[in-house]
């Protein structure tokens, strides 16, 4: 069952130095303060995942907690690069970060497989690209019916799954909604996984019989961060916060700027900030 | 005294252009998603959208910033998660169009979002391939959408992110491919098509007033041109006034430019 | 798009002699109004699929439609056996069936794979059993990064597909809820499918954001037929006729009471007899 | 004066004291479900109930027709495809407890639900294995249900549908299976368990009254008993009372016997 713990206390159960940990999120629900509480404790030697690591998997970077990264597109979405994520692979500031780099179909399927407990997934892909030349994971295994080649990635089973979600109730089980991307998948394919949610709640009340839901006996731990989405968004609880976007990349692209936003932002602050921001972003949508 | 688009309206008209009702678009942010939506407002009501997000038959009302935006799935028919959206519905071989771009391109229309210079040792690293590898071979057609330049069209790729044409005709049929692949790259200047030759991009359309010189100077191979070469027909007001709306709700939404 | 139209027309447009077909249902939902017009049009030489054949495959194959079945479960739920399918796999009245025979793990994995268009699916089963023995589709393959040998089956890629939902839309989208089975990986894995409906309304109106739908560009043809998955049942409709699942073993135990009750109840019906039902269900319910 | 339980009652009672609040439980229609239910109602409120269509963590107030039977839906937490149950929760190794039972099962928990004589030419064609095979290998552990009787409790079976411990202990491993596999038979007359060393089937438990003859009677080949054989505790008043009240809701609502 589902522990109730702080976000700090939750981090502390889930993330340990040289672990690796997927803090999913296909551009919704994007697990920013779990990842600023991850900073604030100094974690080192992170292999981090993500299919599309953003802003938070660029401030992890920059403040050196990654050894490696597993990733399909690493961008700033709608806006650019991500400049510690560059600075990183070109020049290998603040250390060098190795990277495994598949495609959306192979990670999404690499997940799939890990939840399904399979030792790796098979798919029809990387046809006549570059990718596999780089990338020594992806191999091939033969129909054995109709002698097709099919494309294959080692199924993800990180140590750690770190999401951000709608609800909990008392019981610890969690509701998404919308956009729910990869997030069950990275939860189930993981050994334990730490959840953040905009609300906890007696009852889910009247919903959908297939509504997308993680029961309790699935998920670690479970911190009540509001907010702890943002600047991404809730759907139903706040907008992206899209001048972020932007200005991060202005803020991220000088080192000394990146590092002194940091330590006014997350080394200064802690998971109660979030709450304000979201409601902020609350009130303008 | 017609109103003129600009380079980068003229190149999303005249992709939207070439959609209709039957289509089922897996749209990219940006410029896909600008001309599918404007074929949606104006000539092509009933066209399927899918955003690699999750989304199936979205109707967004403004344009999305990320294929995450919550009015994709606002406005969406019902929203799967991204392995389903992969397996089922791209893998699936349900959709009809894709929509990709990219860094650079050569003339075989293969395309590289990945990295500038020796991948271990990068001059820049670019964002990577994300869904384009497999949208390039599971869709039944690729349309590419990129603005003109001779860094972005370039005689050799440093690397192939998604496969185009290969290194000319038969090359996806020898990798057992029977989507069609690119079949056109429109751009800010012309539209271009793979000959049925050889498969090498082809300039078949001209923007109104752009000359070939103009295209050639964005480009860094030396162009072919179709024998009949054609003028794309200029904007229609209906088509500008439909899309400069469509932005202008978008920037009012997002508080941005979009 | 999805046609709509009348059942007859949809069966005749989605079924033809020689052809594979699901008719999907796992215990709920199940298409025995589909079953009957199909009975009643006389198709022959059928490859019948389905997880758990019940009673209306029980009929069809006593009525002389199917040349094989591929199945994993073949019994009345809750009651015991079916007695045609009994009758022609031990006696081959009215003919032999050939049986083609897997697991559910295995038949769910094989809809899944044909749903993404892979020749194949892998799968962790058919460990230290029997029915590799005697089923030669299933075959393996070794993992290429652990060198583990995985169970395989063929995808399943039947020419037809009919299931039975709750609601379509004007536009001919089709909305599932509850027990949701297979249903969805059946018509995606199909060439072609009939989806018939307990409700045609112009619009879903408000509804979860992941609820299980079909797009209208998924599905060949609809129709409506209220109550066409009685005896079974349909969430939020009607419930299981109990009393007839228990009748039909009886029924179904003698061939000549077992044609007697097809006479009367399918060949000098119509499809319209099981709005009849369904209402019958709805009052008791 | 206490209360008799009949033989099939016991035989539930005694599968549900197996069970604690921190299992998950993948239920079967029948006895498995009939026990997994009086445990949640009794001892074991927390308890986690699963059934293969789809219903997790289900709590229905009668017992169901069948694993499709809509209050097993309406009282679960959530309702997932079948393929996902398959992959994601029991391939997925999230199951502690899987029952199963069968038409045959031998000395070392071996079941048979598929035929009796040749598969080709069966004297008698069962439903098969439905669920059994992936269920037997991917649960934690597994308790099996079955009255004795000796066609049923056989000395060799025409078909292994699923597997229990093969001809013997280190069977399972040699197959790299990491599951317990069978732990428990739990019968209407007594309970047995594979012996430590060699994985038998052995009698550890008779139901109050039943006589080691009785048992043998049951079973087609010759049965090994515990040298410290234990008395199966009486059903208790309250076990009965919860039991029989299941079994009236369940007649009352589906107006049949459970």
């Amino acid at each position: 069952m589902a522990e109730f713990l702080s976000l700090s206390a939750g981090i502390e159960a889930v993330l340990s130095d040289g672990c690796s940990v997927a803090m999913e999120g296909f551009t919704h629900l994007i697990p920013h303060a779990a990842g600023h509480e991850a900073i604030r404790q100094g974690r080192r030697r992170l292999t981090l995942i993500r299919m599309t690591p953003d802003l938070v998997y660029d401030q992890m970077i920059g403040m050196g907690l990654a050894e490696k990264l597993v990733f399909s597109w690493g961008g700033n979405p709608g806006v650019g690069s991500l400049h510690r994520f560059r600075d990183a692979v070109e020049n290998g500031w603040p250390h060098p970060l190795e990277i495994e780099e598949h495609s959306h179909a192979a990670m999404a399927n690499a997940y799939e497989a890990g939840a399904a407990n399979l030792p790796f997934a098979v798919f029809r892909g990387y046809k006549g690209v570059d990718l596999p030349k780089v990338n020594k994971r992806i191999a091939s295994v033969t129909c054995p019916y109709t002698g097709e080649v099919l494309a294959t990635v080692p199924a993800l089973r990180p140590d750690a799954a770190i999401i951000h979600a709608l609800k909990a109730d008392r019981e610890g089980n969690v509701l998404l909604e919308g956009i729910v991307g990869v997030q069950k998948e990275a939860v189930l394919a993981a050994r334990r996984s730490l959840v953040t949610v905009e609300e906890i709640v007696d009852d889910f009340g009247p919903r959908n019989a297939n509504a997308v839901i993680l029961p309790s006996w699935t998920v670690t731990a479970i911190a009540h961060v509001p907010g702890g989405a943002y600047p991404s968004y809730a759907q139903g609880y706040y907008k992206r916060a899209n001048d972020f976007y932007i200005a991060w990349d202005a803020i991220s692209r000088d080192r000394d700027s990146f590092r002194a936003w940091i330590k006014a932002n997350v080394l200064e602050k802690g998971p109660d900030a979030f709450a304000q921001y979201a409601q902020t972003r609350r009130e303008a949508a | 005294m017609s109103i003129m688009a600009t380079p980068s309206e003229m190149m999303t008209i005249a992709a939207a252009r070439l959609l209709t009702d039957e289509d089922v678009c897996f749209v990219g942010i940006g410029a896909p998603s600008a001309a599918c939506n404007l074929a949606r407002l104006t000539h092509a009501p009933k066209i399927t959208l899918i955003y690699e997000s999750g989304t199936l038959s979205t109707r967004p009302s403004v344009l999305p910033l990320s294929i995450g935006d919550g009015e994709l799935c606002d406005t969406a028919l019902t929203t799967v998660s991204v392995p389903e959206m992969f397996r089922y519905w791209l893998q699936g071989g349900r959709i009809t169009i894709g929509f990709l771009g990219g860094a650079q391109i050569d003339r075989f229309a293969n395309l590289n979002t990945t990295v500038v210079g020796p991948y271990d040792a990068p001059k820049v690293r670019l964002p990577g391939g994300g869904g384009a590898p497999e949208i390039a071979i599971h869709c039944r057609e690729i349309f590419i959408t990129m603005a003109m330049g001779s860094r972005a069209f370039v005689e050799t790729l440093p690397f192939i992110t998604s496969f185009g044409h290969g290194t000319g005709k038969g090359d996806r049929a020898a990798l057992g491919l029977t989507s069609r692949g690119p079949t056109k790259v429109i751009t800010d200047l012309c539209v271009l098509e793979p000959d049925p030759e050889t498969a090498e991009l082809t300039v078949v359309s001209l923007h109104p007033g752009v000359t070939r010189d103009q295209v050639q100077a964005g480009c860094g191979w030396r162009l072919r041109f179709a024998t009949e070469l054609a003028e794309t027909p200029a904007a229609t007001a209906t088509e500008l006034s439909v899309l400069r709306d469509l932005h202008l709700r978008t920037r009012q939404a997002h508080g941005v430019a979009a």
